[in-house]
C-alpha cells in the first residue's frame, strides 16, 4: 500500500519539478536569435473555416511581408498552424500541442467561440501571449486574463451598436431573430442585457435555425408585431432567408446585421429579391470589402501565396492581427521576452492597421479588448457603401 | 487468484502500465492530453461495444449518452457546487437512467428501425442542451473550475490523468467479466436471433436493459472524465462528428472484440490527431475507415492480430447477422 | 383581428405545403430503396446535396441553361445512386447484415460530405442558386407568395406524377416494383434482381438530384445540407410507414405544415427539431406509419 | 429432356444432396418425392439457379446450366411455380403475368396473356384485382399462369398441392393434366402429397437424405408399400 502511494506521488512530484523548470524557459519561449515562433488555431475545413484557414492566410501574407522585409529586429516569423475544427477537445489539443511540443512564443487565432473558450484556462495557465482574432465571445476575454487581448470586436460590442443603431434611426419597436447556437448565445445574452438597460422591451424576440430555408413564421411574427427595426443575430444563410421572406410579405423594417453579414455582395444575391437590402446596414470590424483598390497590394499577396482560396473579408481577420502582433513585436524590443510583449501589446494606442476599421487601443491591465469601432456598411445602387 | 496469462491480457497490462508511465517518462503537457482523451475513448469504445457488438443492438445516440453524462457532472458542480467525485457517478446515473430509456424502443425496433429512432432522440438530447439555457447554458456551453485532489499533492491535469487511468483500467476488467459470464452469452444469443434467444428462456427486456444500462454507464463515465479534463461543456463536442468517431472506434477495433475496443478507443485518437496534422478531411479520412472496415475487414484489427499472434485467444462475439426485423 | 389571424394561418399553410412537397420529394427517394431493398439509404441526404452542387456548377459557374443543369444533376445523382449501391448494398446484401449495410452507408455519407467540401467549400459559407423566376412575389387570394415556391411546388407534383407513371406504365417500373413485392420471386421470372436493385438506387438518388436542383434557390447551397434534409425526409417516410409512396407523399405535407404551425403557435425553436421528436415518436408508438401496413399498396 | 448428372450440393459444409442423377424425358410428368429435409426442394433450386452446385451438371436440351444464375436458367426454359405461391401480392394479376414474361421483349407478351385467360377464365376475370386479396386457389393459377408466360420448356412445379384445399387440388390436377396433354409441356413435380404425385406423374423418384434411393415408373412405386413406408414415411 505505501509503495502503491508513493507510486502515485511520483508523476506529481516529477511534474512540479518539470513545471518549474518550464517556468523560466517559458519567457523566451519559441525565440532564437533568427526567428520568433507564432502559433494559429482554428477549422482548416467545415463550415467556418472562413474564420479558421482563411484568417490564417491572412496573417502568412503579413508575416512573409515582414519576412521579405528582415524581419523584426533580425527575427523571422515563422506561423504553425493547428486545426482545432471548430470543437472544445480539439482547440484544447491544438493549444496544448503548439505550447508544449511546437514550443511557440506566442500565439494568434481562435476562431470559434466555444472552442476557444475551452482553451482560454489552458492558455492562461501557459502564460503564452494570445491574441484572439475571430470569435467574438466576450467570456473569452472577460474577465481579464493577463496574456489575452483581442483585436476583434467582441459581440457585446456589437450588440450594443446594433441597439443604438436602432435608436439613432428613429425605432419605437424593436425586434430580434437569433439563432441560438454557441454563435448566436454570445451575442444575445449581451443584448439582452443592454436592452434591459436601455428600458427598451422587444416587440417581438424571435429564433431561426441556421438550417432554416424558410422563415415566413418569423416574418408573420415580426409584421403582425409591426417592428421598425430588426436585429438579425443570424449567419449569413439564415439571415438572407429571413429577409427573403419578409420582403415576400411586403414587411420592409430596418434590417440590423452584424459583422458576419459582411460580403453584402454574396448576401444580396443570397436575398435575391431586388431593392430587398435597400433598409439593411450591418456591422463591420474591417475596412474594406475585397474588391476595394486601397487594399489591393494585399490582395494580389494573397493571391500569389493562396491560389486555391478565394478572397474573403476573412483574410482581413487574419491580417489585422498579424498587423497588431508584429506592431507590438517592434515595440518589445530586441530583448524579446513573453513580459515585455505583453505589456507592448497592453499599452498600444491608436495603432491603425490596413484591415481594421477602428483603432486599435489595449487599456492593460483592466480592459484587453482592443477594438471598439464597429463601421456601418450598407448596399446603396449594388455598392457597398460606408455609413457614418 | 489465477491469472492465466493470455495474449490479450498481456497487451493490456503492457499498454496500461505504458499509459501510467507516459507522464513519468516525460510526455509533455500536449502528449498527456492526447493519452488521456484515449482513455476516455478507450471507455466509451468498450461501452458502446458491449450493445452493438456484443448484443447486436445499433444505437446511435452513445455520443448524446456520453454528452449527457459530461453534462450532469458539469452541471451539478456549477449549480451546485458538488465535489467531481460525488458529481461522476450522479451524472453517470443520470446517463443510465436516460439510456436505460432507450430499452422501450429496442424492445420494439431493431436494425435500422433503431438506429435512426436512436439518432433522433441524440438530435432531441442535443437540442435540449443547446435550448434549456436556464440549466444547460445553452448553446455556449460552460466551464467548470479545474478538479481540486487536495490533499495528494498533484496537480489537476495529472489528478485527471491517473483518474482516467484508474477508471478505465477498472471498467476493461469490469467489462471483461461481463463478456465472460452468463450476461455476456446472453448477449450474444439476443445479438443471433431475438426470438430463439427467447425461445431459449433469455428475457429480452431484462438482457436489453442490461446491455443499454451497461453502455450507458460506460459513456456516461466517460463523459464525466470529459468534461473534468476539458473543464469545458459545449454541445457540439456531442454532435455526429463524435457519433462517427465512436463507430469508427468500434468497427476499427473489431465489433463484439473488448481487446478491439481498446484498440479502437486508443487509435481513433492516434488517426484524429494525425488527420489534423496532415490536412486530409476528417470526414473522408473517418467514413471512409467505417466503409473500408465494414467492407473489408468485417472483424476489425483484431483480425489480423489474431491472424499474426496464434496466442491471440479472444473468443469474438460479433453478431454474424443480426436481420432487421419488420417494425 | 380575426381576418389577421386567418391571414397568418393561411400563410403557414402555403409555406408548409411548399416545404412539405420538398420533404415529399426527399421521402420518396428514401422509400423507392426502402420498398425494394429493405434498408434506408442514410447517404441520401448527400445525394441532395451532390445533385444540388452540380446544378450549380452546370448553371451558375458554367452557365448553362437550368434545363441543362437539371439534366446533369439528376444524371450526377443517378451514378451517385449506383455508386452507393455497389459499396455499400451489393457486397453486404448477401450476408444480410443491415447492421452492416447502415454502418457502410453512415460512412459514405460522411466521405460524400468531405469530397463535397473539398470541392465546393471553400468558396465561402454558402453559394446562393439564382431563382428561376422573377424573385417579385405573386398575390393569390391576397397572399404573397415566391414563385420560386410555386415552381417548387408545381415541380414537385411533376415529379411526383412523373414517377408514379414511371412505376404504373413501364417495365422497368413495374420490375422495380415486382422486386420491392417479392424479391424471391423477381428473382424466379428471370429478373436480375441485382440490375433492378442498382435501378432503384439510381432512381431513388435521381429524385433526390432532382429535388436538389428545385430547392437550391430556396435552401441556398452548403455541405451540410444533406443531412437536414434526409432527416426531414425519413420523418416524413416514416410518418407515411417507410414503404408507402403515398405515404411518404402525404407526411413529408404534415410534417411541412406540422413545422410552420409549432414554429409560430409554440415556439420559433421547435422548427428544427420537430421532425426529429416524430421521428422518435412515430418510431416507437406507430412503427408502421400513419397508413399501416395496407398503405404498402402500389406507389 | 432434361439429364441430371452427379449434382452435388453444399450449404456450407453440410452436404444436402449427394451425387444425385436423374433425367426427365419430353413430353413427360415425373414426380420427385421424399419427406422433409430429403433435399427435394434444393434439387428444385438448383434446377432454377437459386442455389449453386458445387459439382454436377444439369443438361436441359444438351446444354449444360449448372451454376448459371436465374435469370440464365429462365431464359433457358427452367421455371420454377414456387412453394406457397409467391404471388406479387401488392400487383394486379394482369402485371403478375405480365412480369412473369420479363425475360421476353415486351411486344410479344399480348398474346400469350389472353392464352392464360383462355386458359384460367378466373383470371380473365379478376385480371385488375391485386393478387393478395385472391383466394389461394387463384393465387396458385396466377403462379402457374405467371410461370408459363415465361415460355418453360421444363415447368419445374415445388408442392403445389400444400395448403389447398381437396377441391381445389383436384382442380389443379386436371390443369396440370392438361397443360401436359394440350400443350405438351414436361413437368417436374415434387411433392409430399403421394396422391397428387400418383394421379399425374409418369414416372417418380424418391429422394431420401440427399440422395435418390429409389426410381421407377410413378404407379409402380406408388403401389409399393415398402417404398411408402421407409422412404415417405408413411
Amino acid at each position: 500500500m505505501k509503495r502503491l502511494l508513493h507510486t502515485l506521488l511520483l508523476p506529481a512530484a516529477l511534474f512540479a519539478w518539470s513545471a518549474s523548470a518550464q517556468a523560466q524557459d517559458a519567457q523566451t519561449q519559441g525565440i532564437t536569435d533568427t526567428e520568433v515562433k507564432v502559433g494559429a488555431f482554428g477549422p482548416f475545413g467545415g463550415p467556418a473555416y472562413l474564420f479558421g484557414k482563411i484568417a490564417m492566410n491572412g496573417i502568412e501574407v503579413v508575416f512573409d511581408k515582414v519576412n521579405a522585409e528582415g524581419g523584426i529586429n533580425g527575427r523571422k516569423l515563422v506561423l504553425i498552424r493547428e486545426d482545432d475544427s471548430c470543437r472544445a477537445e480539439g482547440a484544447i489539443a491544438a493549444v496544448k500541442k503548439l505550447v508544449y511540443d511546437e514550443k511557440v512564443f506566442a500565439l494568434i487565432g481562435g476562431a470559434c467561440s466555444n472552442s476557444t473558450l475551452a482553451a482560454r484556462a489552458e492558455i492562461e495557465k501557459a502564460g503564452v501571449p494570445f491574441i484572439l482574432n475571430s470569435a467574438t465571445s466576450d467570456a473569452i476575454t472577460t474577465p481579464v486574463a493577463r496574456n489575452i487581448f483581442t483585436s476583434q470586436i467582441t459581440a457585446s460590442v456589437e450588440s450594443r451598436a446594433q441597439v443604438d443603431f436602432a435608436i439613432a434611426r428613429g425605432a419605437k419597436k424593436i425586434a430580434v431573430v437569433a439563432m441560438k447556437d454557441a454563435w448566436g448565445m454570445s451575442r444575445y445574452t449581451p443584448l439582452m442585457k443592454y436592452l434591459d438597460e436601455k428600458g427598451i422591451k422587444l416587440v417581438a424576440n424571435l429564433e431561426l435555425s441556421p438550417d432554416a430555408s424558410d422563415a415566413t413564421p418569423q416574418a408573420l411574427q415580426l409584421k403582425a408585431a409591426g417592428a421598425d427595426a430588426v436585429i438579425l443575430l443570424l449567419y449569413p444563410k439564415p439571415a438572407a432567408i429571413m429577409v427573403r421572406d419578409a420582403t415576400k410579405l411586403a414587411f420592409d423594417p430596418i434590417w440590423i446585421g452584424q459583422s458576419t453579414i459582411n460580403d453584402l455582395k454574396a448576401f444580396n444575391a443570397q436575398v435575391g429579391m431586388p431593392g430587398a437590402l435597400k433598409n439593411f446596414a450591418s456591422i463591420t470590424s474591417t475596412k474594406f470589402d475585397p474588391s476595394d483598390p486601397a487594399i489591393a497590394a494585399w490582395n494580389d499577396r494573397l493571391k500569389a501565396r493562396f491560389p486555391n482560396d478565394e478572397i474573403s473579408p476573412f483574410n482581413m481577420y487574419g491580417l489585422g492581427s498579424a498587423q497588431v502582433f508584429v506592431e507590438a513585436l517592434k515595440l518589445a524590443g530586441r530583448d524579446l521576452t513573453r513580459d515585455k510583449f505583453l505589456a507592448a501589446l497592453g499599452q498600444l494606442k491608436n495603432f491603425k492597421s490596413d484591415a481594421y476599421f477602428g483603432p486599435i487601443t489595449c487599456n492593460a491591465p483592466t480592459d484587453h479588448q482592443c477594438n471598439r469601432t464597429p463601421g456601418w456598411f450598407a448596399w446603396k445602387d449594388d455598392k457597398l457603401v460606408t455609413l457614418d | 487468484m489465477l491469472l492465466r496469462l493470455t495474449s490479450p491480457m498481456a497487451a493490456g497490462i503492457a499498454l496500461f502500465a505504458l499509459l501510467f508511465a507516459a507522464p513519468l517518462l516525460g510526455a509533455n503537457e500536449y502528449y498527456s492530453y492526447i493519452l488521456n482523451l484515449m482513455m476516455i475513448h478507450v471507455i466509451v469504445t468498450v461501452g458502446l461495444n458491449l450493445v452493438m457488438g456484443h448484443a447486436g443492438q445499433l444505437v446511435f445516440a452513445n455520443a448524446a449518452i456520453f454528452g449527457i453524462g459530461a453534462y450532469g457532472t458539469a452541471l451539478l458542480m456549477k449549480h451546485f457546487g458538488l465535489p467531481f467525485w460525488l458529481c461522476l457517478p450522479l451524472g453517470a446515473m443520470l446517463a443510465v437512467s436516460i439510456g436505460l430509456a432507450l430499452v422501450f424502443p429496442a424492445l420494439r425496433l431493431s436494425g435500422i428501425y433503431l438506429a435512426l429512432a436512436t439518432l433522433a432522440f441524440a438530435q432531441c438530447a442535443l437540442w435540449v442542451m443547446v435550448h434549456w439555457t436556464p440549466v444547460t447554458f445553452g448553446a455556449g456551453g460552460f466551464t467548470i473550475p479545474a478538479v481540486s485532489f487536495a490533499p495528494l499533492p498533484i496537480s489537476p491535469d495529472m489528478g485527471m490523468y491517473y483518474l482516467a487511468w484508474a477508471v478505465c483500467a477498472l471498467l476493461v476488467v469490469l467489462a471483461r467479466n461481463i463478456v465472460r459470464s452468463r450476461i455476456g452469452r446472453a448477449f450474444v444469443a439476443l445479438s443471433d436471433n431475438e426470438i430463439s434467444a427467447q425461445s431459449l428462456g433469455i428475457d429480452l427486456l431484462r438482457y436489453k436493459a442490461a446491455a443499454f444500462g451497461l453502455s450507458s454507464l460506460f459513456a456516461g463515465i466517460a463523459g464525466g472524465l470529459f468534461a473534468g479534463t476539458l473543464r469545458f461543456v459545449g454541445p457540439e463536442s456531442f454532435d455526429l462528428h463524435q457519433m462517427i468517431l465512436q463507430l469508427v472506434a468500434v468497427v476499427l477495433g473489431g465489433i463484439g472484440s473488448l481487446a478491439g475496443s481498446v484498440i479502437g478507443g486508443v487509435l481513433i485518437v492516434v488517426v484524429l490527431e494525425f488527420t489534423k496534422a496532415t490536412k486530409m478531411s476528417v470526414e473522408i479520412v473517418f467514413g471512409g475507415l467505417l466503409l473500408v472496415f465494414v467492407l473489408f475487414a468485417k472483424g476489425g484489427l483484431v483480425v489480423f492480430i489474431r491472424r499474426f499472434l496464434p496466442s491471440w485467444n479472444e473468443t469474438l462475439h460479433a453478431s454474424p447477422a443480426p436481420r432487421s426485423k419488420a417494425p | 383581428m380575426k381576418t389577421q389571424d386567418m391571414m397568418i394561418f393561411g400563410y403557414l399553410m402555403a409555406t408548409g405545403l411548399t416545404t412539405g412537397a420538398l420533404y415529399a420529394l426527399v421521402a420518396i427517394g428514401v422509400v423507392v430503396v426502402f420498398r425494394a431493398t429493405g434498408v434506408v439509404n442514410f447517404a441520401h441526404g448527400e445525394m441532395f446535396m451532390i445533385g444540388g452542387f452540380l446544378a450549380w456548377t452546370a448553371h451558375v459557374m458554367f452557365g448553362l441553361p437550368f434545363l441543362v443543369a437539371f439534366a446533369a444533376a439528376v444524371a450526377g445523382t443517378f451514378v451517385l445512386g449506383i455508386i452507393t449501391y455497389q459499396t455499400t448494398f451489393r457486397p453486404l446484401a448477401s450476408t444480410g447484415n443491415q447492421n452492416a449495410i447502415l454502418l457502410a452507408m453512415v460512412g459514405l455519407s460522411f466521405v460524400l460530405k468531405g469530397i463535397a467540401r473539398d470541392l465546393w467549400g471553400g468558396r465561402g459559407d454558402y453559394l446562393s442558386f439564382p431563382p428561376l423566376v422573377s424573385p417579385t412575389p405573386v398575390d393569390i387570394f391576397g397572399f404573397m407568395i415566391m414563385s420560386q415556391q410555386l415552381i417548387v411546388l408545381g415541380a414537385a407534383i411533376a415529379v411526383m406524377i412523373g414517377f408514379w407513371l414511371f412505376f404504373r406504365f413501364t417495365r422497368a417500373g413495374k420490375f422495380m416494383q415486382a422486386t420491392a413485392d417479392n424479391t424471391k420471386a423477381a428473382r424466379l421470372v428471370g429478373l436480375r434482381v441485382d440490375r433492378v436493385f442498382m435501378l432503384t438506387f439510381a432512381v431513388g438518388a435521381a429524385i433526390a438530384g432532382a429535388a436538389a436542383t428545385l430547392m437550391a434557390p430556396l435552401t441556398l447551397l452548403y455541405p451540410d445540407v444533406g443531412f437536414s434534409l434526409f432527416v426531414k425526409g425519413f420523418a416524413a417516410a416514416a410518418l407515411g410507414g417507410l414503404g408507402s409512396i403515398p405515404g411518404a407523399i402525404v407526411g413529408g405535407f404534415l410534417l411541412g405544415v406540422t413545422e410552420q404551425l409549432s414554429a409560430n403557435y409554440i415556439a420559433t425553436g421547435l422548427q428544427e427539431v420537430a421532425a426529429f421528436i416524430l421521428i422518435f415518436l412515430v418510431m416507437i408508438f406507430i412503427p408502421n406509419g400513419l397508413f399501416g401496413t395496407a398503405a404498402r399498396r402500389r406507389v | 429432356m432434361l439429364q441430371v448428372e452427379h449434382l452435388n450440393v453444399f450449404y456450407g459444409i453440410t452436404e444436402v444432396l449427394r451425387d444425385v442423377s436423374f433425367t426427365v424425358p419430353q413430353g413427360e410428368i415425373f414426380a420427385l418425392l421424399g419427406g422433409n429435409g430429403s433435399g427435394k426442394t434444393t434439387i428444385i433450386n438448383t434446377l432454377c439457379g437459386l442455389v449453386k452446385p458445387r459439382k454436377g451438371s444439369i443438361r436441359l436440351l444438351g446444354q449444360d446450366l449448372a451454376g448459371r444464375p436465374c435469370d440464365q436458367m429462365v431464359r433457358a426454359g427452367l421455371i420454377q411455380v414456387p412453394q406457397g405461391r409467391e404471388v406479387f401480392a401488392s400487383m394486379t394479376v394482369r402485371e403478375n403475368l405480365e412480369i412473369g414474361a420479363a425475360t421476353r421483349p415486351a411486344g410479344e407478351i399480348a398474346g400469350d396473356l389472353q392464352e392464360m385467360y383462355a386458359l384460367f377464365p378466373r383470371l380473365r376475370e379478376k385480371r385488375d384485382r391485386l393478387a393478395g386479396a385472391l383466394s389461394g386457389g387463384e393465387q396458385q393459377q396466377v403462379a402457374i399462369a405467371r410461370a408459363l408466360m415465361g415460355r418453360p420448356r421444363l415447368l419445374l412445379m415445388d408442392e403445389p398441392s400444400v395448403g389447398l384445399s381437396p377441391i381445389v387440388v383436384e382442380g389443379m390436377v386436371e390443369t396440370i393434366r392438361d397443360l401436359n396433354r394440350t400443350r405438351g409441356l414436361t413437368i417436374l413435380i415434387v411433392e409430399q402429397n403421394v396422391g397428387v404425385a400418383a394421379a399425374v406423374a409418369s414416372g417418380a423418384y424418391v429422394l431420401k437424405d440427399g440422395e435418390i434411393a429409389y426410381s421407377g415408373s410413378a404407379p409402380d412405386l406408388i403401389g409399393n408399400p415398402e417404398v411408402l413406408a421407409s422412404y415417405l414415411g408413411r
